[in-house]
């Protein structure tokens, strides 16, 4: 017997996930929280410099809360936390969500990027060496992916900065723009999103455009290297894994042409699981690849955090991390409910 | 008229373990009539009947001195010209349906692909084709199974699924591999009827692999009797329960039977001169 | 020996309810051999899955040799009753030589002389005692049903639950399998309680019947009966009718 | 010899030893067929025997300083790979450090995929809300950025090798988890499960002796392809000031001193980077090798 | 690419910058933002160094008790609103910045003004700026004062027009500027870098360059390569390395200055053994102070062996000491300390690791051994407060460019006991500086320059031979820029980086 309740299994799975979010946020900011308590760095002292006072430090650290009970102390954060408060830096005095929110883009773009060509080139590149087992092809693909998760990305950067950049003068240098138009971007594109890439275009600014192009390209194709080596390899296993299934002899009884077997039938269940990978690979790229946005003069949330974390800037830390933990939760999710999409089974 | 002949079939696989020959110099020919070929498990049916489409996977290789199909040598043909054998001339009914097929892909989608990729059919005329084929296997809400996805099935839909997909091209030849043996005993004998019809009436020729060797004494016109990868017996369906083959006649045998004896079954004498070699 | 009453079993499946089981009553006498017949997805395999303790009992009771069993079933339990799963490629766990999968059960319940107890159930199976530290894929579907079946008597229990113990099987390993459960059965003095979905089967192995469709009992019948085709139902005679080739010779 | 061999390769073994070795063996066969993962195995190989005897095959000491000879080229007499910025010879400190790298390789390998498997396989085994709340934490953890708490446990601990290496092995068990979970999941309504559980084995018992076999090859596999990212997490701790101390030589650490002669002095930086490369090449190579002779998926029936 | 011909590109790492407001500005970077858009009453002439010159102020006169300065205004001198500089806004801006009370409130403080009395020792009538100190103290001493940065001359129609809560537009003044200097602010993203535009009618002559774009890029490897394809103009954070490698471009050229900052090592005295006279001396001796400034420390660091920085009234210009293995060996072996060990703390930045390496392995060769603590800068700060650490190798740079700035940290004690919390250098490693310290108190009173000057020669002679302090150098700066580039100002010891006067 049906038991006609109106929103069904679909609207129990929905509950039941946005609880679990909340919990895992919660999780989030009670571990920042407990960091940020732990770390023997006193950030009243970080705040007041080296020639404060003893008075002075007193009187900061009650202007922070510091002296209240830490169970006080907490739920004072999260609810901050929740209205979109994550405190002040202690080097810049900035709210770290405006900080954040000028940063992330950045990072946002560069992973983004990254991405799609990780993809693109991962994609068929897996593809091709799964379709041929054992041969050249097959093993140029995996030398080369196993080679981009071997490396240590910030050398390759470096070099590659050097070698395009200084030497050859085929790409834009560090930073997101050349100074001339990074001048010009806070005063003559409106700033939609904060990615350059989007708000140049949507401007009409293709100079501008290009010139970021430029810029990212570097940084965004050796990212895109390293998520690639990543996609091509789980794409490789999967289709293997796909093209030994009973299925795949079924389309061929079928007499459908080989592009069609591999591309549709296998792809179509190689998305499932490859959908997991490349929301993970992005993640990771969220996170910040620090190394790379250091070199490549980057204002991402990695070098954001890493910047903050070198000079002990809690709050920032702490903040830039609650955020990039967030993203990581809302990828998850993405790609939880594209799962769901891809796969009748999960239904 | 011979519509398929196969000389000194040769399937052989590459492994850790050696080479394994999984058919071993099999020659037979069929004409438009009900071929079946049984065996125990493992005895190289399911290789012998993907043989003819050439759809063994690597490490697997195929070898034959001929196999001519329709007067053309399926051995020479190019791999184009056997895609435009496949499905359209020639189909097969894969052994399992739980895996033969696409867990992500709708079943009438699966159906009507052959007719809209090669046959370049429209889409409302595929569904039509498609929904009168799954009719025809005894489908019940054919709309319904239309939409649904293959674990949405049970074994025994499936299987009529993957029967009426491989018919839906009117083939000249279909290989059946056990297209039954998931199926409810009164369904199999509504699907058992569909394929003896269209032997009789539109000239198909039918390859009926099965390891039920009472079903086929029924169903079927001529037997093969498989055993390791070779033919140990080939007769006429009729004479298949009297068979003298000490092989035949152990595979009859070791089965129980309603009211029969309960005493020890007979088992196969795998130590006789026919096993060895 | 075994009594089970007015069982029903519901599984809770992604928000919906599938009730596999609903209100089925049997009793099987000591030393009795019993078959449960129906087509697939009828609720033969829950039945002996709800007994043991593996599925969830909704309502219903059930005793073995007149005391009610348990839950969870404990140790007391597994030393009387053991299953044979039907599945022999799923039911050994792959990466245990027969060795320990044997063993597992007496280190469990704590008794010694592993290596003399190992041998004996080899041989008693009719299983070479070399392939004692074989891996599971190093074995035959016949030959995995066999360690199966040794490790299920392991404890010497008195009743053993057969889930179509045969259907994965050739017919010819089938025919060595039967053999060697009738003989089993007869110097230990076993219980049965059997599942299959071949008429013949069951009444080559079982003194009793009980048809199944759709988790509900449709007709309990002796073998007898069986045989002379004397059945009350209309479900049971169809399914007696299809499987009426297996009595052509 | 090739007595052995047929011991090794008997289909009925006489002894458990001899049934697991003929495993060993039988996986050896098949990954010795694998030129990539000989490879790497060669190199991992290597590494092993430089950590050993890096005291007899370094020509100098690893820490003492020459200000006059610093930065000197690859290839200058007696200093194959030059020299560094305190005119310490590159090769030694390389040779040196593959002790650090193999010590903290060695030690995040035993404690994380441990961790991992028995957070992972409670969860998927138990299911419900032990699972719901194992799998909330190692999300939460897993959400984090690794370096950020890595600092923290470091911070908490004190800095120092065995500390940071503790971080990342703390920061590096929830994919373990995961994967063994998600195994777990797969193993744990198989008749054979059942079969155990109906012979009244408990759950300690079951999971340890039954599901974590299952899940061992996967996170076996895992463990020598995140080999690379714990090198170089480690590096990126040392870096921090929170991994090895100077004068150590961790390679990570030389790399971040010697980054800013990346474009004259390029070898400073260059040399321990490659160490790193061959080294992490050497255990992903290996990982996709054992990939192929462990994973029950591709070894096939 | 070319950077525009109007726009001096700078890449510099600005993620010290807390606020541009002049009152609370206190770090380098934002130093260098205030000094281009803002004025004191007194200057630093960047042409003339070491000389005080007239800023907003056009003349300025102490009375014979020496507590009360009287500053004339100059006439004509506009806020970049347009505003006239008025007598009014000066008095406003000192108030101002001691009501703030922020960090640099301090340097005015030193003169007894505190939030309460300010109104009453600052003020303004007509033309003129009136200012009473609590005690006569050596004129020279104030008038450096005031040519620090929380002493300049905010507009105070414009300041106080954006006003929030009583902040006295300190929120507004962290993204904007109010002042006479020869640029305004345009743009400021903290981490990011920030955006200088010239205004017309500067009081000393209108900047050559249109926009001055400081870019923020802290890896000098990067900045040194965007310098030589020309995508900025000056590169602020090169390494010797960098240096080196850029000898042979045509292209770019390198500037030499000092700074004001001072590396030190210093040892705890409540250990015992740091109060051993030999012993310390015998470190001193056990250091390669050329060696490293020649070699990895090469144009980054100049060996400086006082207090003061060269640059700064008082400095002394010799350096005695110099690594000496076999007189450390034997001082050791006099000072009977037997197998001597120091843990010493060193912040994880690169150039002070390589700087604790050098000294770890020279006083190895002398017997000592050392364990280095390496950490995260604040935590070692409070360690270092807290009088907790053995050893530990800082860096102290000046807050005003006057001797007593360092002459207080490094030779002032009041009280030596753990809970005085002085916070001074000579505290923190529990060190009675004895007769220094009341030396040092009569130098910041006295009122002849020359005599002030001999004063700190001699305090500084006595300190580097008796204080546990061992002082090994001074920052050097080096500029990279194109070789179009003409009149960069790093500010030296003294100053900050003024913009003005660039030409490319
Ligand atoms: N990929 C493979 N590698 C090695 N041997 C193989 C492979 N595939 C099949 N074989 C072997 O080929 C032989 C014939 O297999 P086939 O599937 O044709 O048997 P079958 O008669 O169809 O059996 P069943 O009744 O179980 O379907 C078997 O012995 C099998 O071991
Ligand atoms: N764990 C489970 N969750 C949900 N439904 C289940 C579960 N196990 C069994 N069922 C359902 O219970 C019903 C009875 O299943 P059961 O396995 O007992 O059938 P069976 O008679 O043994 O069939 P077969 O002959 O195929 O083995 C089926 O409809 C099945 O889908
Ligand atoms: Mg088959
Ligand atoms: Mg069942």
């Amino acid at each position: 017997m049906a038991v006609s309740f109106p929103f069904g299994p679909r609207f129990k799975a929905v509950v039941g996930f946005s609880v679990s979010l909340v919990i895992t946020i919660f999780g989030l900011l009670l571990v920042t929280f407990i960091i940020g308590r732990v770390v023997p760095i006193d950030p009243v002292l970080a705040i007041v410099g080296e020639r404060a006072t003893q008075a002075q430090i007193e009187a900061t650290r009650v202007a922070l809360g510091l002296d209240k009970p830490l169970v006080e102390q907490f739920f004072i954060y999260v609810f901050n936390a929740f209205q979109g408060d994550l405190g002040a830096s202690i080097r810049t005095g900035e709210p770290v969500i405006e900080a954040v929110a000028r940063h992330f883009p950045a990072t946002l773009e560069l992973a983004t990027l990254a991405t799609i060509i990780g993809v693109i080139a991962g994609v068929p590149a897996g593809v091709l060496a799964a379709t041929r087992p054992g041969s050249i092809a097959d093993h140029i693909v995996r030398l080369v992916g196993l080679m981009g998760y071997s490396m240590p990305v910030f050398w390759l950067g470096l070099i590659g900065l050097l070698v395009f950049y200084g030497h050859l003068g085929w790409v834009g240098g560090p930073g997101r723009l050349d100074a001339v138009y990074d001048m010009m971007y806070d005063f003559e594109v409106p700033q939609r999103s904060g990615m350059i890439l989007i708000d140049t275009a949507l401007a009409g600014r293709w100079d501008m455009f290009s010139n970021a192009i430029s810029h990212i390209i570097l940084p965004a194709g050796l990212l895109g290297y390293v998520s690639m080596a990543y996609i091509s390899r789980m794409t490789r296993s999967f289709m293997m894994n796909e093209l030994s299934q009973e299925y795949i002899t079924t389309a061929r009884v079928k007499g459908m042409p080989e592009w069609r077997v591999v591309w549709v039938h296998a792809m179509k269940n190689v998305a499932v699981p490859l959908i997991t990978v490349v929301a993970l690979s992005y993640a990771y790229l969220l996170e910040g690849s620090v190394l790379t946005e250091t070199i490549f003069a980057w204002p991402g949330l990695g070098s954001y955090i890493t910047d903050a974390l070198m000079v002990a800037d809690m709050p920032a830390v702490l903040g830039g991390t609650v955020v990039v933990g967030l993203a990581f939760v809302a990828l998850n999710m993405v790609s939880d409910l594209l799962y769901r999409l891809v796969d009748p089974r999960a239904r | 008229m011979t519509l398929l002949s196969v000389k000194d079939l040769r399937v052989t696989f590459d492994t850790e373990a050696g080479v394994v020959e999984a058919v071993r110099g099999v020659s037979f020919s069929l004409g438009r009539e009900r071929l079946g070929i049984v065996g125990e498990s493992g005895s190289g049916k399911t290789m012998t009947g993907r043989s003819v489409l050439r759809l063994i996977r690597p490490p697997g290789r195929i070898a034959a001195e001929s196999m001519v199909f329709d007067g053309q040598d399926l051995m020479r043909a190019s791999e184009r010209e056997m895609r435009a054998l496949r499905g359209k001339r020639i189909a097969m009914v894969m052994q399992d349906p739980k895996y033969s097929l696409n867990p992500v892909m709708q079943i009438g989608a699966q159906l009507m692909e052959g007719l809209r990729q090669r046959d370049r059919v429209g889409r409302a005329e595929a569904k039509k084709a498609a929904i009168a084929a799954l009719e025809a296997v005894q489908i019940r809400d054919p709309e319904r199974v239309m939409g649904a996805y293959p674990h949405e099935l049970s074994g025994g839909m499936g299987q009529r699924v993957m029967i009426a997909m491989m018919l839906i091209p009117n083939p000249d030849l279909l290989i059946a591999d056990e297209p039954t043996s998931a199926l409810d005993v009164t369904v199999q004998a509504e699907v058992l009827s569909i394929l003896d019809g269209l032997v009789r009436d539109r000239g198909m020729g039918l390859i009926f692999i099965s390891h039920d060797l009472r079903l086929v004494a029924r169903f079927c016109d001529r037997v093969l009797v498989m055993y390791k990868g070779r033919i140990v017996e080939e007769l006429a369906a009729r004479d298949l329960l009297s068979a003298n083959h000490p092989y035949t006649r152990g595979l009859l045998d070791c089965l129980p039977r309603i009211g029969g004896s309960r005493g020890p079954l007979p088992g196969l004498d795998r130590t006789a001169d026919w096993a060895q070699g | 020996m075994i009594e089970v009453c007015n069982l029903s079993v519901t599984f809770q499946a992604k928000g919906r309810e599938v009730r596999a089981v609903e209100d089925v009553s049997l009793s099987v006498a000591k030393g009795e051999s019993f078959g449960l017949v129906g087509e697939s997805g009828s609720g033969k395999s829950t039945i002996l899955r709800a007994i043991c303790g593996l599925a969830p009992v909704t309502a219903g009771e059930i005793s073995i040799g007149g005391q009610k069993v348990p839950t969870p079933r404990g140790r007391a339990f597994a030393a009387r009753v053991q299953m044979v799963f039907q599945d022999p490629y799923a039911s050994i766990h792959p990466r245990h030589t027969i060795d320990r999968t044997l063993s597992e059960p007496l280190a469990l319940h704590g008794i010694g002389d592993t290596d003399a107890r190992v041998m004996q159930a080899l041989a008693d199976v009719g299983l070479p005692t070399g392939f004692r530290f074989r891996y599971p894929h190093q074995l035959s579907g016949g030959q995995r049903q066999r360690v199966a079946i040794a490790r299920a008597l392991m404890l010497e229990p008195e009743v053993l639950l057969l889930d179509e113990p045969t259907s994965a099987l050739d017919a010819s390993v089938q025919a060595e399998t039967l053999n060697l459960l009738s003989r089993l059965r007869e110097t230990r003095g076993l219980t049965f309680l059997m599942v299959s979905h071949d008429l013949a089967v069951i009444d080559h192995m079982c003194d009793r019947v009980l048809v199944m469709q759709i988790g509900r009992s449709v007709e309990e019948m002796s073998r007898d009966d069986l045989a002379a085709a004397r059945m009350q139902t209309a479900y049971a005679r169809s399914l007696f009718d299809a499987s009426a080739d297996r009595m052509l010779g | 010899m090739a007595g052995t061999m047929a011991w090794l390769r008997d289909q009925n073994p006489q002894s458990r030893m001899q049934a697991r070795l003929g495993q060993w063996y039988l996986g050896w066969l098949r990954l010795r067929r694998n030129p990539l993962a000989m490879i790497g195995l060669a190199i991992i190989a290597v590494l092993l025997v430089v950590a050993a005897f890096a005291p007899w095959l370094a020509p100098y000491d690893p820490v003492a300083q020459n200000l006059r000879g610093r930065l000197l080229p690859p290839g200058t007499e007696g200093h194959l790979l030059g020299t560094d910025d305190f005119g310490r010879d590159i090769l030694t400190r390389i040779l040196y450090g593959s002790r650090i790298t193999l010590y903290i390789v060695a030690l995040v390998a035993v404690t994380a995929p441990v961790v991992g498997l028995v957070i992972g396989t409670v969860a998927g085994y138990f299911g419900g809300w032990v699972d719901e709340v194992l799998m909330r934490i190692t999300d939460i953890f897993l959400a984090f950025p690794r370096l950020i708490l890595a600092l923290a446990l470091v911070a908490v601990l004190g800095p120092g090798i065995e500390n940071a290496v503790l971080a990342i092995a703390l920061t590096a068990w929830p994919p373990y988890a995961r994967v063994a979970r998600a195994e777990t999941l797969t193993v744990r309504n198989s008749d054979y499960i059942a079969a155990v559980r109906l012979q009244g084995a408990g759950a300690a018992r079951i999971i340890w002796g039954h599901v974590v076999p299952m899940c061992l090859p996967s996170v076996v596999i895992r463990v020598t392809l995140d080999m690379a990212g714990v090198i170089l997490t480690a590096a990126g701790l040392g870096f921090l000031g929170l991994g090895a101390q100077p004068p150590l030589p961790e390679w990570g650490l030389m790399i971040s001193a010697g980054r800013k002669y990346l474009f004259e002095q390029w070898w400073v930086a260059t040399m321990p980077g490659l160490a790193i490369f061959v080294v992490s090449l050497g255990f992903n190579l290996l990982g996709d090798g054992l990939r192929d002779v462990l994973d029950p998926r591709s070894a096939g029936k | 690419a070319e950077t525009p011909a109007d726009t001096l590109v700078i890449a510099d790492a600005i993620d010290d910058i807390v606020s541009l407001d002049p009152g609370e500005a206190y770090e380098f970077s934002g130093l260098d933002v205030v000094n281009n858009t803002y004025d004191g009453l007194i200057e630093l002439d960047p042409m003339k160094v070491g000389e005080l010159v007239p800023g907003l102020a056009e003349s300025w006169a102490v009375d014979e008790a020496g507590t009360t300065f009287t500053f004339k205004m100059k006439a004509g001198v506009t806020f970049s609103s347009g505003n006239p500089v008025t007598a009014e806004d000066a008095a406003f801006s000192l108030q101002r910045a001691v009501k703030l009370n922020k960090s640099p409130a301090f340097i005015l403080n030193q003169f007894g003004w505190t939030a309460e009395n300010v109104d009453q020792m600052v003020t303004a009538e007509g033309d003129t700026l009136t200012l009473k100190t609590d005690q006569a103290y050596a004129p020279t001493f104030l008038y450096n004062c005031l040519t620090s940065g929380v002493a300049s001359i905010v507009d105070k129609a414009t300041v106080m027009a954006n006003e929030v809560d009583g902040d006295m537009g300190n929120a507004w003044l962290h993204n904007n500027s109010a002042g006479t200097g020869a640029y305004v602010l345009k743009s400021f993203k903290p981490n990011e870098g920030y955006l200088l535009e010239a205004r017309s009618g500067y009081w000393r002559g209108d900047a050559k360059l249109k926009n001055v774009f400081m870019r923020h890029i802290p890896e000098a490897a990067t900045q040194r390569l965007l310098l030589e394809k020309g995508d900025i103009d000056i590169a602020r954070e090169l390494t010797p390395t960098d240096i080196e490698g850029m000898a042979g471009n045509a292209d770019v050229k390198v500037q030499q200055d000092v700074g004001g900052q001072v590396f030190y090592l210093s040892f705890n005295q409540k250990n015992e053994a740091y109060k051993n006279e030999k012993f310390l001396d015998a470190m001193r001796w056990a250091i390669d102070y050329q060696g490293m400034a020649d070699t990895f420390l090469k144009g980054a660091m100049v060996v400086h062996q006082a207090y003061l920085p060269k640059g700064y009234l008082g400095a002394l210009e010799d350096n005695p000491y110099s690594l000496d293995i076999e007189k450390a060996k034997a001082l050791i072996a006099e000072s009977g300390i037997t197998s001597p060990k120091v843990v010493m703390d060193v912040r994880n930045s690169s150039d002070r690791m390589e700087m604790a390496q050098s000294i770890q392995n020279t006083f190895g060769q002398a017997g000592i051994e050392v364990e280095l603590n390496i950490g995260e800068g604040a935590e070692q700060l409070k360690r270092y407060r807290a009088r907790q650490h053995d050893a530990t190798l800082q860096s102290w740079g000046p807050d005003y460019p006057d001797p007593h700035t360092n002459a207080s940290a490094f030779s002032m004690n009041a009280d030596n006991a753990d809970d005085a919390q002085t916070g001074g250098l000579a505290w923190r490693n529990a060190y009675d500086p004895g007769p220094l310290h009341q030396m040092t108190a009569d130098a910041v009173m006295e009122r002849d320059g020359a005599k002030r000057a001999a004063m700190y020669a001699e305090i500084q002679q006595t300190h580097r031979t008796t204080s546990p302090f061992v002082l090994m150098f001074q920052i050097g700066y080096q500029t990279g820029m194109r070789a179009g580039v003409e009149n960069f100002f790093t500010g030296g010891a003294t100053d900050s980086a003024a913009y003005w006067a660039i030409t490319k």
